[in-house]
């Protein structure tokens, strides 16, 4: 594989977490504007856990995703009792504070003579510690992948058991849930606070494979684009928002078809999709079909 | 100069940049009374606006007076284009849709806008030139007096066209109770289309004010007229037109003084706190309803 | 005046009206009775085009209306006082009566209505400056009627009247109901209340789970027969 | 076992319940009956969760539930079916039906087989509840409130928009099936059906109780014929 493909996928894996952060709200009924916020904080808490604390990156990646859900978990006892729209802008507002807060947030040591840590608005750079491991660039796209496969495989087993049943039952009407002896308040903020986890372990992998990162890489454009992933890949299967991550940055901004006209063509598709396929390419009617199949090939009919 | 003339002199140019907040609050409240749903990409057609008239004022030496019709009349364009494809199709779906689709459409006006000029920063004529009028120790712009002016001047023009005109009727009518607007014969398609003409149209003369004032405009101006009418408008409560002016000049004036205390980063996070506090607390604002019914208050205790 | 030919009604895959004939002769009082449910709102809906009718013809003076547009329809002569009454809260009495006449664009002769409808209703004379909204029941209901009069409309559709209101009210309105028609205008009621509806009906229909079951006039058949057939049900 | 005490519930200035009394004894069955808008959903809401109290209380088996949140009302065995059968629409039937079951907690299989065989909607199991017509769609949302077997059952219109001899079907399977050795609160428009399967009537009109009784001593009560039907 040529590096520019390592790259692309690398990426596509990193930001699919976020995507997959807005997925898990999306799937109790909730659209969030604000989960960049987590990303952020993750990212930002694992870079200090390794770069300023010295911390392996085995604690720093959970340190990052533990950090991500606290903060999830307390905006979500917050705002998810709010009306459908305020609990969109809401969101927005939070991630916002918490963009403006990277700005203002100053943490700086020395190390090995040289200073490092955060440093407002001119960023957060030197978090090595991947590649003081002498990761290459095959190892870290394993690395995200891995974790990847690990988080939908988890959402997808989710699915089948009580908790998903119930996840689906709050996202499709939360009354109805209630009347069926659901706690809508409960089973959103565990899902809110799964989405800040999810969000944060991909902030972390993302600072320790780009090294450096700054407060307006988590501006609104990230939590939109993290809500599209899913609404074009899908509502109906984690794998949903991978797939959308993978058509806007494996088709559109990494190939030079569309350049400089990414965002029309990318704003363009979900304006349409939202008409046409409100859930998403993988909706649950096509992730029924799909799994018909398998099933026919598996079992061959009697008879 | 004392303190207490510093207070009144911030709270002078707190007003005067509220009255462009007003405006902006105004349109995205007309937008959200008769369709119950918010325009995110608002910001994004003023802007959409502000850019090709700024590239005439580059490539075709287009005045003032041209720029500003250039504004208002591409910011009212892309507010049709916006109704036909993120509300008019969506109407009768969840109010989150055309929400979602709003934002997404944001990145196309905003990537063509920046298609056209590339720049970070652009030239933006001036409305007009001269020295502060001084009041005593104050002083004053003469663009934003006229800004003031203007503003306040379409504030009255709005409620004359809300109370004294048939379309102003179709409008309140469906903002009121949109089942019997249908009875009484309004055409919703057409008064929700009229309602995003005109509220570009109010946003693209905001745009204009503003950004003549600045003489400057930057990709970053849509993401603002988006966020300052909209939390002008929460301040102020959802769909009311005197919520939007109160919300809009209290915004102009809190964040004057906090960006004179704390700076222009206290300015911005103050602002999207006061915002996110709204919300949580007083959903309606100061004087709008919150959104409630049967379904609404048993969601409330799930 | 109204002619409905065997119209289908429906909400996603489900059908409320399934199959609906009826007229309702010019200058007349024509009532649909049925329980609640029966889909007789559904009928309205359809008749002011708030719902689109899957199939079947209505027709006005012989003029196909079913498919137009809700605010084609008002301006073709039909106005509707709907169910639950739905005045325009925030605004005035007066206002609500301009609204009505919205589709009119003869000043001087709207304003002259809403003072012919003042002279008529001289309780929403004494309220025209105040909220709709803080209106008590049966002034609402007395604005919604005189709302929809400000169309000047060929058939007038009222979806249950009644609804919600003290007996001493109902009575009121229904003699406005039977004013209306000494007046000329041709009306189309949908009610729940047998008794008042039968007293002041030229003709009448039974409606039950979307379909008409009955049609005649309130001499053919008993009014205790009716509420048998039209609520107690006839499947003993 | 169930009691409602001097009930009251506003909204927004009208009072859609005014110290409303009611009673359901063991294996009891109270039809609720009143014209349109009267309250009779309300009563279940309020019972049901959905509805803040403005005055009065309600027991279950002696302890208040006001107040409580719908769900835990819902596990105490107090089971509501709503008038417009809102099933989810992107799960299969037998989905719905595990779905009621509190999210399929504990063996959810036979009760799920059970509930879809007394319904005869085995031939619908794997069927998305989006495409189901009405009448499939009311056995299902019966269904949903019976799945685990309820104490209390509010059902809210269950033959509501059904043809004839749907209703018929319904009000004997309810009757035959779903009633006998439960209480409930069956609120409906069909007289007729109601008076099958209810042991006491009540009668409703603007909030209040009008009347009481067995079926028949309700429908001839003056006062219900005039509210229902504008008897003179």
């Amino acid at each position: 594989m040529s590096d520019a493909a390592i790259s692309v996928l690398t990426n596509i894996g990193m930001i699919s977490f976020v995507g997959l952060s807005a997925w898990v709200l999306l799937t109790v009924g909730c659209v969030s504007f604000g989960q960049q916020a987590f990303f952020g904080l993750g990212a930002y808490a694992a870079g200090i856990g390794t770069a300023v604390w010295q911390w392996p990156l085995l604690l720093a990646l959970p340190f990052g995703a533990l950090v991500g859900a606290l903060a999830a978990a307390l905006l979500g006892a917050m705002t998810l009792r709010l009306h459908g729209l305020y609990f969109s802008i809401a969101t927005f507002a939070f991630a916002e504070c918490c963009r403006i807060g990277f700005e203002l947030f100053s943490y700086r040591t020395t190390r090995d003579g040289e200073p490092i840590g955060p440093d407002g608005v001119e960023g957060f750079g030197e978090i090595r510690a991947v590649f003081e491991a002498g990761f290459t660039a095959t190892d870290q796209l394993t690395l995200v992948w891995l974790l990847l496969a690990l988080a939908v495989s988890l959402l997808i087993a989710v699915e089948r058991t009580r908790h998903g049943i119930r996840a689906r039952m709050v996202g499709e009407d939360p009354v109805a849930a209630a009347l069926h002896g659901v706690d809508v308040a409960h089973v959103r903020l565990a899902a809110a606070t799964v989405a800040g986890a999810l969000a944060g372990l991909g902030g972390g992998l993302y600072a320790h494979l780009t090294t450096y990162i700054e407060p307006r890489l988590f501006d609104a454009m990230l939590g939109v684009h993290a809500l599209a992933y899913g609404l074009i890949g899908g509502l109906g299967t984690a794998i949903g928002p991978v797939l959308g991550a993978a058509l806007d940055i494996g088709l559109l901004e990494s190939t030079r078809w569309f350049s400089g006209s990414r965002m029309i063509v990318f704003g363009g598709l979900v304006a349409v999709l939202i008409i046409l396929r409100p859930r998403g390419l993988l909706d649950e009617a096509a992730v029924r079909r799909i799994a018909n199949l398998f099933h026919a090939r598996a079992r061959p009919r009697h008879g | 100069m004392t303190p207490l003339i510093d207070v009144v002199q911030v709270s002078i140019d707190g007003v005067m940049t509220g009255s462009g907040y007003a405006l902006l609050a105004l349109g995205f409240t007309l937008m959200f009374g008769v369709m119950r749903r918010l325009n995110l990409s608002f910001g994004a057609a003023l802007m959409l606006g502000a850019y090709a008239a700024g590239w005439l004022h580059l490539h075709a030496g287009f005045g003032a007076l041209a720029v500003a019709a250039t504004t208002v009349v591409v910011a009212t364009l892309a507010g049709v284009y916006i109704e036909r494809l993120c509300f008019a199709p969506l109407r009768g779906r969840d109010a989150i849709a055309s929400l979602v689709s709003s934002f997404a459409v944001w990145m196309q006006l905003e990537e063509l806008a920046t298609l056209m000029l590339p720049r970070h920063t652009n030239a933006f004529p001036a409305l007009m030139d001269g020295d502060p009028f001084l009041f005593g120790p104050f002083h004053v712009r003469p663009d934003q007096i006229v800004m003031l002016v203007i503003a306040v001047a379409l504030m009255l023009l709005v409620w004359l066209t809300l109370h004294r005109t048939r379309a102003g009727l179709a409008l309140r009518v469906l903002a009121d109770q949109p089942g019997a607007a249908l009875a009484v014969g309004i055409d919703i398609r057409s008064t929700a289309l009229m309602t995003f003409a005109a509220a570009s149209a109010l946003g693209g003369i905001a745009a204009f004010l503003i950004l003549a004032g600045d003489r400057q405009v930057t990709p970053m101006f849509g993401m603002w007229a988006t966020t300052k009418g909209l939390i002008a408008m929460m301040l102020g409560g959802l769909g009311s037109i005197p919520g939007a002016v109160v919300g809009g000049l209290a915004l102009g004036l809190i964040e004057a003084h906090a960006q004179w205390r704390l700076g222009p980063q206290g300015r911005d996070l103050l602002a999207y706190a006061l915002l996110f506090l709204c919300l949580v607390w007083r959903p309606g604002g100061l004087f709008g309803q919150t959104l409630a019914d049967t379904e609404a208050t048993a969601r409330a205790r799930l | 005046m109204l002619e409905i030919a065997d119209i289908v009604t429906g909400y996603g895959k489900i059908e409320a009206l399934k199959g609906v004939t009826l007229s309702a002769a010019e200058g007349r009082i024509t009532c649909l009775l049925g329980p609640n449910g029966a889909g007789k709102t559904t009928l309205m809906y359809s008749i002011a085009g708030i719902l689109r009718p899957r199939r079947g013809s209505i027709r006005l003076k012989g003029e196909e209306i079913a498919g137009r547009a809700p605010d084609r329809i008002v301006a073709s002569g039909v106005a509707l006082v709907p169910e639950n009454r739905l005045v325009f809260p925030q605004m005035s009495v007066r206002e609500n009566l301009q609204a009505g006449a919205y589709l009119r664009r003869d000043t001087a002769e709207i304003a002259r209505d809403v003072e012919k409808l003042f002279d008529r209703f001289p309780r929403l004379r004494e309220r025209a400056a105040q909220q709709a909204g803080t209106l008590s029941g049966g002034e609402q209901q007395m604005l919604a009627v005189a709302r929809a009069l400000m169309s000047r409309p060929r058939l007038l559709l009222m979806d249950e009247p009644s609804l919600g209101l003290a007996p001493l009210i109902v009575e009121e309105i229904f003699r406005i109901v039977a004013e209306l028609h000494r007046d000329g205008t041709t009306i189309f009621l949908v009610e729940q209340n047998a008794h008042m509806a039968l007293k002041v009906a030229h003709h009448f229909y039974l409606m039950e789970q979307g379909k008409v079951s009955f049609g005649g006039t309130p001499g053919q058949l008993a009014e205790d027969e009716v509420i048998q057939r039209a609520y107690l049900g006839t499947r003993r | 076992m169930l009691a409602l005490d001097r009930v009251t519930v506003e909204f927004g200035g009208l009072r859609a319940l005014d110290a409303l009394d009611l009673a359901v004894g063991p294996g009891e069955v109270v039809g609720l009956i009143g014209p349109n808008g009267s309250g009779k959903t309300t009563v279940l809401n309020a019972i049901g969760g959905l509805l803040p109290l403005s005055g009065g209380e309600i027991r279950w088996r002696e302890a208040r539930i006001d107040g409580q949140p719908p769900h835990r009302i819902a596990r105490l065995g107090i089971a509501r079916a709503l008038q417009h059968p809102r099933p989810y629409l992107r799960m299969t039937v037998a989905e719905n039906l595990r779905a009621a079951w509190s999210g399929g907690h504990g063996d959810w299989r036979e009760p799920v087989e059970k509930t879809l065989a007394l319904l005869e909607l085995e031939g619908q199991r794997d069927v998305p509840a989006a495409d189901l017509g009405l009448n499939d769609r009311r056995r299902l949302n019966l269904g949903q409130a019976i799945v685990r077997p309820p104490e209390l059952l509010l059902l809210d219109e269950p033959a509501g928009g059904l043809a004839a001899e749907e209703i018929a079907a319904m009000t004997e399977l309810l009757a035959s099936r779903v009633l006998p050795g439960r209480a409930a609160i069956v609120v409906d428009h069909d007289v007729e059906m109601l008076s099958r399967l209810c042991t006491r009537f009540v009668a409703l009109d603007a909030g209040r109780k009008i009347a009481e009784g067995t079926p028949a001593e309700v429908l001839a009560a003056p006062a219900v014929r005039r509210s229902l039907f504008g008897d003179a």
